[in-house]
């Protein structure tokens, strides 16, 4: 088996929404400790490749494997457990927690269950709640949300939100990290400094960082390989400087030129 | 015809537009273009009445002479019966209604009896539509809901027609063919704004361009310069 | 914004017990019924007739030199919990006796607070038979108990209607229903009749027919239906039945005596129905006479039901107590209502001579023949 | 159990099945277009009766009459409700007008108990509509087919308006994309108004027929045909009109049968059969039998 | 990291509780008492089906019903054994002999109403928003049919009466201390956490790893467990149960209370409790001397409305109030060992 080395392995996956094809014969193969961009228009089915990953979806056909176990048919949950965190490309915050809460609900699946504990405020239970706190404080740091920690979540802009979501999910201590779209509607310095914080978690902790993005700025500039995802086919991959002379990709970026294709390029 | 004059718009509590500035003379066809989360659907949103500015005014004149009214504090209904046509991103046709029923709906505020000669109309334009003019809207392929979008939007005859991103998911051949057809609504008399991902077909469609980036205008001018300038291109792919 | 609920809610409160004393101390006397929810068509009326025996009362200058009577109405909500409560507001009130409830299922959580103070309590329309032996000595029924209703109609049924073969119809949701088939079908059976069909509905079932079909397909087919239900069903039953060209008998206890069965079927179609009751409906004693003038005057309408009366003797029959025992304390009155013989209700004379403590009462038998009401006879219990 | 006794207890389903969808059409449309569950609904049908006693017998107004101006008041009950209660929350999570519409029941009955008493008050329908016709072995009155004859022309017409109309086109765009709509140039406020008032109108009508078929009414009547017509619209796939009108046939033959085919006994049990039915309905097929699939809105 | 005020609360909460109770049993008359217990019964509703409703979003209109089966269960069970012939004559053999005394007995009928809320909970709990809220109804209607038909048992409509007066202002301090400590404790816990994460967000809540079957499940146990000892504590306090009394207006006023409060906020549900059963009772001098009956309801229902049009999220909302949590404690993760 081929797949025994890799930290993911996706085999032909493909999702059908009733007649249409969203994503079809999708194979990726990520080592420990890389940090990939998925790239595409519009509609080209990245986020639906990410659902799938994450378990969200189930896929029609295909199979992916992580750390050479059979995930393909793993809820969200549970795919969560072996070490996938995920981000959404519209931030789903709990939005009346605070930033510090939101964090600490990643905690909740490391950390105990036990009812009993809770009520009677054991001295386990108090361990564990402070050891939560201890660890999402660091986790809160590392994203620069320290001074923002007792906010709710829906009073924040919407770049700090978008860093509480990456913070959360790094909470979950994922093996890979997916990260829809983590720029979207940031400004250039907010898009900036997520380039730099996304570095230094790469950096870090060895994380394996797969990630959707439309601002081609961050995904050139971060990623060491790209896929680009055209309806729902792989168009290419390649380093970003191979993509970004790939005349198909920039076919599909800008649209068809029928003259004077050489005045873009 | 349409003056966007220095809106800003908040979704909840996000600042999405800021001092955003467009303006559309009769006749013209005008490209939005930008990267995801941009701010190019919530300008149309702002444009047709579903969100409304905190800051700034827009400012519409249905004809050449015609006088200018307000239309940021209006709701959408009225706006609409202005002449302002907006066909949304994701086409929104209603799949359960049949595809006369949903040109039928594009005429909701009409009431004259020239409805049905509109239908023939563009049932011509999009001869698909008519063999399947009874049939769910939910139905029909991608491209055909484009068209049946379209030709909905066109069914309220709009002075002004607002198009989100009209090839979204759509194949090549029937991007063209769209594209194709709003010229000759554009040369018609119709104002065409329109918000495009595939910005080489935008820019060759329209005569002037607005490039957004995260809620502002950073770039307008004339299609054909902003095809040269590079920034464009950086827009979209990046790099240094 | 608490405070200001506490503020008002203080004021509200305050409000009964400033009313401001009259020359001589008023006899306080609490009211418990269901005056919202699903019982209020039943215990308004109940209310009323014991509000008309009060103001009839102090307007003839009270009881015992001049004392006046102070009813305290208590809403139950057809709801237990209001029924505890409610009972609890009126003993903080110092009332030396209570009134109430048409169905034990409130007597029951009320009732036995009264006993636990002895103070004693007159249920108005509750005729489960077991009532006082649940309770205690404290309880007095001012109505005949079920087993004597049902005893009496069927007997009446068996014996003047020459009843053989009966069709049972119960309504499931409630107690006194279900008590007063139970009775029916023991009588019947120690008659010697036999039961064919046993049917069932529920309170606020508005369509019966699936029984009605069921009915009439039973073979062998039924001389009478026995039909166990409150006045809500009463006239829906009757009238349907009747639509159905059904002719047979129905037979009932006193959930029929309402002017329901006559008006929803109509005056054709309300035949051959036969009910025992209260002896008050077409009653020409002085008393219900009297009774129906008072209440017409008082209110603009006829009495609604035979719980109206009902509710008038509760409180007639306590002030005759306490004329007779000479005193207003709560263990006088008790005393003296448990004495209590051959009182001249409007429902017919009450005396408390069983070791059951339900009172010993006559049962009108009413028959309605085209809408028209008629006693045909009056049934009395053996004294056990 | 002969064929007479089987074809009798169905007719016996299929009218009080048509009494249900009156009630269960409007209960629909009104979850179709807003998503709200209108506990409210049933008690227009008490106001619908209390409307037709009032006018029948205090101001005498001749029957058609009559049942023009009760669904006239239903429309406006309907309206009225709409407008100071459920447009405030829209937007608003779905479970607030849920429990909007519980209190706005409650505020119903307990107004109805202080304004009318709560004694059953007797209602006559002309004599006339009461005379008994006999088909076969199976024998039902006249009011029984004015009743099974009005139900299925008002949801003829309603299926007209629903699929014919403007208004009716406009509902149904309303109903699936309101942003959409608004775009269109549809004035959602008044659609949905139009929707709240047809609704309510039948439910009114339901109510005046409900008081001449069973000849009786009272405040808290609207209780039992609110909570019945609800299950009916359920099973049938809320928010689908044809699916109302199936739901509440099976509902009302369902009831009917299960009183009248199983051992009497089992009476007692037949509202937590229904209620079980309901459970395992939305289980099995969330959207009901024709209800169509609404997704995240759900 | 928190405050110590919570602590402090509680403290002061179980000190007003034990002077409360003494002093107000001591002093007040019966009508008092029991309008002071019926509160606590109300707080303890209130904040368990905030764990169901609030915690967890799962809209249950089913909490009646889980009373109704502790209530039956704890009445059962202490049963006085003289009584049980002549009252029960038709009770299953084994269940003649069973007798407990009021404490365990409360437990019993609040961990069998919690077992089936479990049982219940398998089978509705993958239905969302008012679809749960109809089928927890159709589970309340279902419980209240066959508490009416088990007549062996439950003696049907007329219900069980003559049970003992147990309850008094102090059992009901003690369990009111107990439901919001616990409540309390849930919510600021990891496990009380991620029951608000799924109410916001199932799928981000999944995604993290939170199981939504579990935490939803035990969000629905936990209520259960307390409306049925909130049962048992009712049935012994107008010492009597019926179907009748668990119905979908009981239901309804519960919900009231918890919306009124606001979703998910304990302060709030028992803020609103107390001012429900007040209100009620205020309302009845009004009433009762104007002969307008009703007019409670229907203040009570116009006053829901305006609420949840002006202040949809209730009095406070998600949230306790900073008073009861007091103000964070600013401490970097340096040295927070």
């Amino acid at each position: 088996m081929t797949h025994k080395k890799h930290l993911l392995h996706v085999v032909d996956l493909v999702k059908r929404f009733g007649g249409l094809v969203a994503v079809s014969d999708y194979s990726l193969t990520l080592e420990q400790g890389e940090l990939v961009g998925l790239i595409g228009p519009n509609g080209a089915g990245k986020t639906t490749v990410f659902n799938l990953l994450s378990g969200v979806l189930k896929s029609s056909s295909g199979n992916f494997f992580f750390n050479s176990q059979n995930i393909t048919k793993f809820s969200p949950a549970q795919t969560a457990r072996v070490g996938i965190a995920r981000t959404f490309q519209n931030i789903r915050l709990f939005e009346d927690l605070s930033v510090l809460d939101n964090i600490k609900v990643a905690f909740h699946m490391h950390h105990g269950k036990g009812f009993l504990n809770t009520i009677f405020h054991t001295k386990k239970f108090r361990q564990t709640e402070k050891e939560i706190t201890q660890k999402a404080m660091e986790f809160a740091e590392l994203m620069n949300l320290t001074e923002l920690i007792h906010e709710p979540a829906k009073k924040l802009p919407y770049g700090d939100q978008r860093r509480v979501e990456i913070a959360r999910a790094l909470a979950t201590n994922p093996k890979l990290l997916l990260l829809d779209e983590p720029a979207a509607g940031m400004n250039p310095q907010e898009t900036a400094e997520l380039m730099r914080t996304i570095k230094e978690i790469h950096a870090k902790q060895d994380m394996t960082i797969l990630i959707v993005e439309h601002d081609m700025r961050l995904v050139m500039n971060l990623c060491q390989r790209l896929q680009v995802l055209n309806q729902g086919q792989l168009l290419a991959q390649g380093t970003p400087e191979e993509i970004q002379n790939s005349p198909e990709v920039i076919k599909a970026y800008l649209g068809s030129p029928k003259e004077n294709p050489h005045a873009i390029c | 015809m349409l003056s966007v004059e220095n809106i800003d718009v908040y979704r909840g509590r996000t600042h999405v537009l800021r001092q955003v500035d467009i303006h559309v003379k009769h006749g013209e066809i005008i490209a939005l273009i930008g990267a995801n989360g941009a701010g190019k659907t919530t300008t149309l949103r702002t444009i047709s009445g579903l969100l409304h500015p905190a800051k700034g005014k827009i400012l519409y004149a249905a004809g050449k002479g015609k006088r200018q009214i307000e239309i940021s504090s209006l709701p959408p209904e009225q706006i609409v019966s202005t002449g302002v046509s907006h066909c949304p991103e994701g086409r929104g046709v209603f799949s359960q209604l049949s595809v006369k029923e949903n040109l039928l709906v594009g005429a909701y505020l009409r009431k004259d009896n020239k409805i049905e000669q509109d239908i023939q109309s563009i049932y011509e334009m999009f001869p698909i539509l008519e063999e399947r003019s009874t049939q769910a809207a939910g139905n029909l392929s991608g491209g055909e809901q484009m068209m049946l979008a379209l030709g909905r939007s066109l069914m309220s005859r709009p002075k002004l027609l607002i198009l989100d991103e009209p090839s979204l998911g759509l194949a090549p051949l029937v991007i063209e063919t769209i594209f194709n057809k709003l010229k000759k609504i554009n040369t018609e008399g119709v104002t065409i704004l329109i918000v495009e991902q595939n910005a080489v077909m935008a820019l060759e469609l329209s005569h002037r361009a607005y490039v957004l980036e995260t809620g502002r205008v950073t770039l307008f001018g004339r299609s054909a310069d902003l095809t040269l300038n590079p920034e464009v291109q950086k827009a979209y792919l990046g790099g240094e | 914004m608490k405070k200001c609920f506490i503020t008002i809610g203080l004021f509200f409160m305050s409000l009964p017990l400033a009313t401001p004393c009259f020359s001589a101390e008023p006899i306080k006397i609490g009211a418990l019924y269901s005056l919202t929810g699903g019982m209020s068509s039943i215990d308004t009326p109940s209310l009323r007739g014991a509000e008309l025996a009060v103001k009839i009362i102090n307007k003839n200058g009270g009881l015992l030199d001049g004392r006046m009577i102070e009813l305290i109405s208590v809403d139950a909500k057809t709801d237990q919990k209001a029924a505890a409560i409610g009972a609890k507001k009126l003993l903080s009130n110092g009332v030396i006796a209570g009134i109430g409830h048409s169905d034990p299922s409130f007597v029951l959580p009320s009732a036995p607070l009264f006993q636990k103070k002895g103070i004693p309590f007159v249920t108005s329309g509750a005729t489960l038979p077991t009532l006082p032996m649940m309770i205690g000595d404290c309880l007095f029924m001012v109505p005949f108990g079920d087993d004597d209703q049902s005893f009496a109609i069927a007997d009446y049924s068996f014996k003047s209607l020459g009843v053989k073969n009966v069709a049972i119809w119960t309504d499931n949701s409630m107690d006194f229903t279900k008590t007063l088939s139970k009775f029916y079908k023991q009588r019947m059976t120690e008659l010697g009749a036999k039961i064919v069909l046993e049917d069932f509905f529920m309170m606020g079932d508005k369509d019966f027919s699936a029984q009605i079909a069921r009915l009439k397909n039973v073979s062998p087919q039924p001389d009478a239906v026995f039909i166990s239900s409150i006045p809500n069903e009463a006239g829906l039953t009757t009238k349907q039945l009747r639509e159905n060209g059904l002719t047979l008998p129905i037979v009932s206890g006193d959930g029929f005596d309402t002017e329901l069965i006559v008006t929803v079927p109509g005056k054709e179609l309300a035949n051959d129905v036969y009910f025992s009751t209260h002896t008050y409906r077409a009653d020409p004693r002085p008393e219900v006479i009297q009774f129906i003038a008072d209440y017409e005057k008082e209110y603009g309408v006829p009495p609604e039901n035979a719980f109206a009366p009902l509710g008038y003797d509760a409180i007639a029959l306590i002030a005759d107590a306490i004329t007779r025992a000479g005193s207003a304390t709560p263990k006088a009155l008790k005393e003296s209502l448990a004495k209590t013989m051959g009182f001249k209700a409007v429902t017919g004379e009450i005396s408390y001579t069983r070791p059951s403590r339900v009172p010993v009462k006559g049962v009108s038998i009413i028959s309605v023949k085209k809408g028209e009401y008629n006693v045909e006879e009056i049934w009395f219990p053996t004294t056990k | 159990m002969d064929f007479g006794y089987i074809a009798q207890q169905l007719a016996n389903g299929l009218i009080l099945g048509s009494m249900y969808a009156l009630v269960a059409i409007g209960f629909s449309m009104i979850y179709g277009i807003v998503r709200l569950i209108n506990f409210a609904h049933g008690d227009i049908v008490m106001i619908g009766a209390f409307t037709t006693l009032v006018l029948m017998e205090t101001a005498g107004l001749p029957f058609p009459l009559v049942a023009f101006f009760v669904l006239l008041t239903g429309c406006g009950m309907g309206i009225l409700i709409e407008r100071i209660s459920f447009r405030p929350m829209r937007g608003a999570p779905q479970v607030t007008g849920f429990i909007a519409s519980l209190g706005i029941s409650i505020m119903l009955q307990n107004l109805g108990i202080l304004t009318l008493s709560a004694q059953p008050r007797n209602f006559s329908f002309p004599s006339y509509m009461q005379r008994i016709l006999n088909l076969g072995p199976v024998s039902f009155r006249v009011v029984d087919v004015v009743i099974i004859l009005t139900a299925f022309f008002l949801m003829v017409a309603l299926i007209f308006l629903v699929q014919k109309t403007k208004l009716g086109i406009a509902m149904r765009a309303t109903a699936e994309n309101i942003d959409v709509a608004r775009l269109m140039g549809i004035d959602i406020n008044k659609t949905i108004m139009a929707t709240f008032a047809i609704g309510s109108g039948l439910a009114a009508i339901a109510g005046l027929m409900w008081g001449g078929k069973f000849g009786q009414i009272d405040p808290l009547m609207g209780y039992v045909p609110g909570l019945k017509s609800f299950v009916a619209a359920v099973i049938g796939g809320v928010g689908s009109i044809p699916g109302a009108i199936l739901g509440a046939f099976i509902l009302g033959l369902s009831e009917v049968l299960f009183v009248g085919l199983l051992p009497p006994i089992y009476s007692s049990y037949r509202d937590a059969f229904v209620f079980g039915v309901l459970i395992i309905i939305l289980i099995a097929m969330p959207n009901g039998l024709l209800g169509k699939d609404i997704g995240d809105k759900a | 990291m928190e405050s110590n005020r919570p602590r402090y609360c509680l403290g002061l909460l179980i000190m007003f509780m034990v002077v409360f109770s003494l002093g107000i049993e001591r002093t007040a008359n019966d009508y008092i008492l029991a309008i002071v217990s019926f509160t606590g019964i109300n707080i303890i509703l209130a904040v368990s089906l905030n764990v169901t409703n609030g915690f967890a979003g799962l809209f249950s209109l089913g909490h009646p019903a889980f009373m109704a089966i502790g209530g039956y269960t704890t009445a059962l069970l202490t049963f006085s054994m003289e009584k049980k012939p002549l009252f029960l004559p038709d009770l299953p053999q084994w269940l003649i002999p069973v007798h407990l005394p009021f404490f365990p007995a409360l437990l019993v009928g609040g961990c069998f109403a919690a077992l089936v809320a479990q049982i219940v909970g398998i089978s509705v709990l993958r239905l969302k928003g008012h679809y749960l809220a109809v089928a927890t109804m159709g589970f309340l209607i279902i419980v209240q049919v066959l508490l009416n038909n088990a007549n062996s048992i439950t003696r049907g409509p007329l219900g069980l009466n003559g049970l003992e007066e147990f309850t008094n202002v102090s059992w009901v301090a003690g369990w009111v201390v107990v439901t919001i400590y616990t409540c309390w404790k849930i919510k600021f816990s990891s496990l009380g956490r991620s029951m608000l994460a799924v109410k916001e967000d199932s799928m981000a809540a999944n995604s993290l790893g939170v199981d939504l079957f579990y935490t939803r499940n035990f969000a629905l146990t936990v209520g259960a467990f307390f409306a049925g000892v909130a049962g048992g504590l009712w049935g012994h306090l107008i010492t009597a149960v019926t179907p009748g009394s668990f119905s979908l207006i009981m239901s309804f006023n519960i919900i009231v209370m918890v919306v009124v409060g606001g979703t998910g906020s304990i302060t709030g549900s028992v803020t609103a409790a107390i001012i429900f059963t007040l209100a009620i009772e205020c309302f009845r001098p009004l009433e009762e001397n104007f002969g307008i009956y009703g007019v409670g309801e229907i203040v009570i229902s116009l006053v829901l409305i305006l609420i949840l049009i002006f202040k949809p999220s209730g009095m406070f909302g998600t949230g306790e109030p900073k008073f009861v949590t007091g103000k964070y404690k600013q401490l970097s993760p340096t040295n927070g060992k």
